[in-house]
């Protein structure tokens, strides 16, 4: 398969306009001792029709197993529209709206998208996106570090454990400290919080719901932070916010999240995104690109890209993030999923979650063995503790092809099995999971 | 035309999407959840029909230049024709229903998948391993930066500075500055080459590398590869290879061959994975030995034609990706390469320098070309003879997008004045190439016969010039905020 | 603005696709097969390469109105909504890859999904038997009408009339040709319905039966059926329903339960399957007891939760589709009938007669209205006050199309004079109904103020008004035929 | 799911300025005894999610073959951009074009589908499409009854017997007399058709290949058919001619044919795409849609339907057909097909049937007991005498999940197999064919 225009009769006829006698002599300059002088060690190309073929089977060596993992990607429902609407080429075949006059269908999404989180979150402001939620939290220290100009960051154990390893390599260069504050019965440890926060503390990140998928004491935390103004660094679950407490009514900084959630397929982990909101004055220094409003030449109404100064191809050094492409077209799908579930939808879907997780948690938890790892709130996703390993649990589920959670065994919780509900779990599901359990432990 | 916002078409009590009934027994969250943690007033998100909430966002859609639509040189973009078969392989449920935490040996495809695709970028650049998870080029800079500060660290010593050749990227500098890293800016010459007595007298004990694009953003390809990794030698530091135009090397340099330490790859440019209005894309970094250890954890291994997923990686910078990558880009960029194959890829940096090549022998006499060494991929014009004739590069780029065409990317790089960086890849057929090089003499005409259509445009566009200065002093980024 | 033909970009040597190399030994055609049956010279079909071939059919369907972009109110078209979902139901592998010589055992959900959707058409119609073949309404009426033409041959008799309303669609005399009846016309009253009259003179023995659409075109409801019935027992005719307008009476009426013997469905009306630029639509014919030993082989019957092609049926009138009908417009129509179920469908027509009534309300001032009966899902409109003021409805149809919605559908019934035929179905919101009224008001007003603004149009279209007596004088249908 | 826009909030405000109280005024006069009182007995109303669920259930409970049937029905490779671009709602949510000036898009395609089937069959003309094959043969009689008003029609017992099924259905209520010819060798017995053809005969039907996947001597054929002017009905395979003699090369009067081979998925027997194409001498008698070319007022060019007097909606009961919804969307899949394929794909295509297909019967006739029916020319299909029942063989080869063919049974022929081959079948799947029918003969 080719996927160039020309045939070779274009290219004799291009040659000659050049007034060149061969594509060689374009690349003359090349210095020899740099060429790459021998063929590629990799297959002959293919055509479509095998390339189907051979995709299709690397795709079948993948079983897709029924999910109740989550830990930081979750299997909602996507309606139809998104990906209808989303695979327009109109979308997905253009580019970062350079010239706004020809993309202000991405410009307006933008600024919906942008308008539907802040909605969603009661945060001020919210940028066009972020890769994923680990280096948009790593981003929002970078954010709270510079703002500040403090050298503190208070990273609990309560954190995703996949998060926190993007934050530590992003800071693992600079000049700052990073103070873990463990868990306390699977929530943050307010009293060692109380004891280690002080006036340089430059923030404070906090996950609700937790890792663990309980819900922290966020105004206990908020308390605390506020004495000595380090700022709260909010990551949320878009989906709960239908139901729980906004990160701006927390009075958070920042909030971030990923967005995954909103519409986009689990894809192995990726393309994911994050979701980046702050506070007014937060704004300048915010990372990543802001579309906005404002009027043409007849006084239209239109979106433009906005507070460009703040981005690397006008700072270049002085920039607030190297951030450039980031994750468009999960906006898009993102922004379709919002409008389509609108404001009764997202309460709906999101009580939803809560309800059948906390069918599957009773069930579970009544089980011979089977507890809660602490009888905290949770919204969709929970952690159990169980009377056996949770890797060999987890072994025998993938047999019936349910995938039962995320083992907690790198936390040294080698008993502790991480649970995920979504509104795609039936009841039929729940209940076989249930009996899969029994069976296991019988 | 019609033409509102999403939350001006709400109505109460309209309904875009039914969510199923709960088949399990229903309780208040009241009673599932504290008072105290749950929201009271709900979100005010629109409340639009189906069939309104479609037809909003495909009107949307029509305001969008696409590739699918017409030519888009965008310089440095790469805005090449992206396959549709990768998007049917992408979506393939076996790929795109995968929980990233799912063990491995249910997953072994898509690990198969990253792996190969790893050895084939490897296999391409020359280089001996390699990272997927960075999740566009810019992450990719960082991730890179990230290894050479640790080749150093290891090296038990600090070094505090990068080179940059003023015809950089934007990111790379930025990108330098984030990893905590000092910048000096290195001079070109006039062929746009480094220029070497500039490099030698900012290259120091302080220096921890060079980062270079090459072909570098005027489409020139460096030459001075030796010479400049003897003056890295001297004080052992690294040279960064920026690999946004590695569409411009298929079979002709392999990087790793050529000096470079490290670079990284944008599938979204070179293996034509679709750019998204602006993401997602995907940024591998490959490098050699030095710094292979250093890669971030995990790291995709193969034992016996199993397939895992190695963390244990104890001198790892660290990762940089919450998983591992964009998964799903990984597809596309597999199925392109394997689908080109071995002479399919040299075809198409064939294509893509001839391509350029045939628009500047036709456009160098009606603009300035500041650079005249030979072109690769792409190549900068600039607009000062129009603009001594009353129309700017931003002119004649509004006035372009009357003639249907997207225009090239202008006021870059810095070090030409009016720039218009022209990339048309090697999807382009001949005559767009034509369509493109008579819609610029026309407009070169209009700018002696009727200049202020050319001043005034775009005249057919769906909005015309916006206010950019406006947008950001009467700041309006957030619906509900301004509506306040 | 680019407009070529596919073959205008067609260029030596360019490929649009390429197929998979030969895995078998390959002998040469002639090798294989004579010469004499082998063809010499190659179809000159375009050689294009795949993103120009990609670009044009993308730039052509930009061409096009349609559901998603805005209102559609064609009057006995039906273009609502068509539900996303049910795309991506009908592409499910599952479906979509099944081949029609399968054996059962392999193919039950297919079967299932089939019989059970005949099941809730008999149940919506309220009919005892179903046949799912014809490919469209047409077709569903040449089946029904062949059923009742087997129906008084199984009495032993000749029956070679066919009795139509003047109001009835085209089709309608159309198909009871192609059966080899003769028409009689049957008038309509003042009120839009059948003229009780006219119907007893021209009943006789030489009647086979009566095609009635119901609603009708006018959007009026029939009220006589009872008494058109009577008239036709008294020679054993039998009554056909034309169900295009189905979608007006889901919860109201069952036609079966009313005194026809046989209708037909628009599954792509009625039931919201895509209309796809002008099919494939699908016409499932309902018949009551007197007829279900004739439908078209095979049927679908269930055994014991196992389903099965019945093909022995002795007294069927034959085939009418090579297959079993239009799988894969069943599959929509059959997701979107269980997404409605049971209440849901009743508020499909709830929705449709309510905006067909908000519109006329505002409308009927401004137009005549010859048939003031009330109406149901559609309602005709004349134009003949704006005749005499200097625009006909076709100016004003025209006209429309500057105002971005698509015009009714025009001159049709033929019993109203200008008529404009509005169905606006329940899909649209109030807004876009409002929209609607407010051109047509501007439009009225153009008329005495403007009035050659509306006799020109439209003027913001792709194509102004084409020439279409042009079309058949230099007929051109054939572009190789015409380049000979 | 409700897929209606106004809520019941908008409902009263349209009630009120329609003049009514409520819903039920307005259809207040239909009778009492033609009102539906009931409920349906249907099930409730689902939701999308649950919708997905039902339906991927229901598609689980078939099991897409391998398929080495054809018979009518051909699994040829689908190239991405068919999909892609026939997806788009500008294609397949607009109508009948009756308002050209925006529905050039459309119109445009009707034009280039009806030159593209022209050219690859050397036909004069050709519509706009018809349903299918069997119904678009029945169309081509009707034509040829009524423009040469002659009684006889000539159908050869080597057409599918499918289609000849539809077309007896549409011939039957009419005065017209139907001759078989019968298979000799599995092609069309010429001895018996020099005998039967007279001038009486309006016309022949020639399916070449023919249902057995053998090649009839058409000209032989022709001669006959020639000296009594009856009109040549020449059914094709579109994929075939690439390499194969045209219908206007044989000289046929009209040429019909499955076009679902062209772009378009099996769809368990439907939507499929009649391509009926004819001289220009019965072009004012031909059934559907016609697109021509013309100008707007401004010398623009265009497209219209044209030739509208032959159809029902102007000449009512004396159109040509009845014909009206046709397969339009098919047809845009059709033209990418073929505009994708293009000149030299064709030859390709078919050239790779011819290879894969001549492979499998070399192997198969190896294979003890197995013989091909007739040692006479074929192009991708063909019919095997297999030593067993073939419907045995059908259901054993079924068990490893391929599609054997299919059986001749209906014919009386047990012992006979049908085989089809595409360009989809790769050599392992031809040799695991093999593989298997040897396990069923040993």
């Amino acid at each position: 398969m080719s996927y160039w225009s020309n045939s070779e009769q274009d290219i004799k006829a291009m040659l000659k306009t050049i007034g060149v006698k061969n594509f060689e002599e374009l690349i003359a300059n090349i210095p020899e001792d740099l060429r790459f002088k021998g063929q590629y060690q990799i297959p002959d190309g293919l055509s479509e029709m095998e390339a189907q073929k051979l995709l299709e089977e690397l795709a079948a060596e993948n079983l897709p197993l029924i999910p109740f993992a989550g830990a930081g990607a979750y299997d909602h429902y996507i309606p139809a529209i998104v990906d209808e609407i989303a695979s327009r080429p109109e979308f997905y075949t253009s580019y970062t709206p350079y010239q706004p006059e020809v993309s202000q269908g991405n410009l307006q999404v933008m600024y919906e998208f942008q308008s539907l989180i802040c909605e969603l979150t009661q945060m001020d402001v919210t940028n066009a996106s972020m890769y994923e939620a680990g280096s948009a939290l790593a981003e929002a220290i970078l954010l709270a570090l510079s703002h500040t100009r403090k050298q503190t960051v208070l990273l609990p154990a309560t954190l995703n454990l996949r998060y926190k390893k993007v934050i530590e390599t992003y800071l693992r260069h600079m000049d700052v400290q990073i103070v873990e504050i463990p868990q306390k019965h699977f929530t943050l440890d307010l009293e060692f919080l109380r004891q280690n926060i002080d006036d340089n503390t430059a923030c404070i990140v906090v996950q609700n719901p937790n890792y663990f998928g309980f819900l922290e004491d966020v105004e206990a935390i908020n308390q605390l932070r506020a004495a000595h103004k380090a700022l709260l660094i909010y990551a949320y679950d878009p989906i709960s916010l239908g139901i729980l407490k906004t990160p701006g009514e927390y009075e958070a900084d920042i909030a971030v999240a990923e967005g995954q959630a909103l519409g986009n397929p689990l894809n192995y982990g990726g393309p994911f995104v994050g979701l980046f909101s702050a506070r007014e004055t937060l704004l300048r220094k915010m990372p990543g690109r802001i579309a906005g409003e404002t009027k043409d030449v007849d006084g239209k109404r239109g979106y433009v890209l906005t507070l460009q100064t703040r981005e690397q191809h006008i700072r270049r050094e002085k920039a607030t993030s190297n951030i450039c492409t980031n994750s468009g077209l999960l906006t898009v799908r993102a922004a379709i999923y919002l409008s389509a579930l609108g404001k009764k939808g997202m309460q709906q879907v999101a009580s939803l979650c809560l309800n059948k997780a906390h069918y599957l948690a009773e069930g579970l938890t009544k089980l011979a063995g089977i507890s809660l790892a602490v009888e905290a709130p949770f919204f969709k996703e929970f952690t159990i503790k169980l009377p056996v390993n949770a890797d060999t649990v987890i072994q025998q589920f993938a047999q019936k092809g349910v995938l039962a959670g995320v083992s907690l065994q790198h936390l040294g919780l080698k008993d502790h099995l991480l649970v995920a509900v979504t509104e795609k779990r039936t009841r039929q599901e729940l209940d076989h999971y249930i009996e899969i359990m029994k069976s296991i432990l019988d | 035309m019609y033409r509102k916002l999403i939350f001006e078409l709400s109505k109460e009590g309209r309904e875009g999407h039914t969510l199923p009934r709960c088949d399990v027994p229903v309780k208040k969250n009241e009673d599932l959840i504290p008072d105290k943690y749950l929201r009271h007033k709900a979100a005010n998100l629109p409340q639009v029909a189906e069939n309104e909430v479609v037809r909003h966002f495909v009107m949307l859609s029509t305001l969008n230049h696409h590739v699918d639509k017409a030519f888009y040189p965008l310089g440095s973009c790469t805005m090449k024709y992206n396959p549709k078969i990768n998007e049917r392989l992408a979506g393939l449920p076996g790929f795109m229903n995968l929980h990233p935490e799912q063990p491995a040996e249910k997953v072994q495809g898509a690990l198969r998948l990253m792996y190969e695709l790893g050895e084939l970028l490897k296999e391409i650049t020359g280089f001996s391993a390699i990272t997927l998870q960075p999740a566009a080029g810019a992450q990719g800079e960082l991730t890179g930066l990230l290894l050479i500060k640790k080749y150093h660290q290891m090296k038990g010593r600090q070094r505090t500075v990068i080179l940059v050749p003023d015809s950089a990227h934007g990111t790379n500098p930025a990108s330098a500055a984030i990893c905590g890293f000092r910048i000096k800016t290195v001079r070109s010459t006039e062929q746009g080459l480094v220029d070497m007595e500039d490099l030698k007298a900012k290259t120091d004990e302080n220096v921890a590398g060079i980062m270079l694009t090459n072909p570098s953003t005027l489409g020139i390809f460096e030459t001075q590869l030796k010479e400049i990794r003897a003056v890295m030698d001297e004080v052992d530091a690294l040279m960064y290879m920026d690999g946004a135009n590695l569409n411009a090397l298929f079979g002709i340099v392999r990087p790793g061959e050529t000096g470079f330490d490290v670079m990284h790859i944008n599938l979204h440019k070179s293996f034509s994975t679709p750019h998204g209005g602006g993401g997602p894309g995907s940024g591998p970094v490959a490098v050699n030995d030095k710094l292979k250890d250093y890669l971030p954890a995990p790291i995709i291994i193969e034992k016996n034609g199993r397939y895992l997923l190695e963390y244990n990686l104890p001198e790892s910078i660290g990762s940089v990706h919450t998983f591992y990558g964009n998964f799903a880009i990984f597809v596309r960029a597999y199925a392109y390469i394997r689908i080109l194959g071995k002479s399919g890829l040299p075809q198409v940096t064939r294509h893509a320098i001839i391509n350029a090549n045939y628009l500047k022998a036709q456009l160098k006499e009606l603009f300035e070309l500041e650079y005249p060494a030979p072109t690769m991929h792409e190549f900068v014009l600039s607009a000062e003879k129009q603009k001594k004739r009353g129309a700017k590069a931003l002119d004649i780029a509004k006035r372009l997008l009357d003639y249907g065409v997207h225009p090239p990317t202008v006021y870059f790089p810095l070090i030409v004045k009016e720039a218009m960086m022209i990339e048309p890849t090697e999807s382009e057929s001949k005559e767009m190439l034509d369509v493109f090089v008579q819609s610029l003499k026309q407009i070169d005409r209009e700018i002696d016969e009727n200049l202020e259509t050319v001043l005034q445009a775009p005249h057919n566009t769906p909005v015309r010039r916006l206010d950019e200065a406006g947008a950001v002093k009467n700041l309006n980024i957030n619906y509900f905020k301004n509506k306040v």
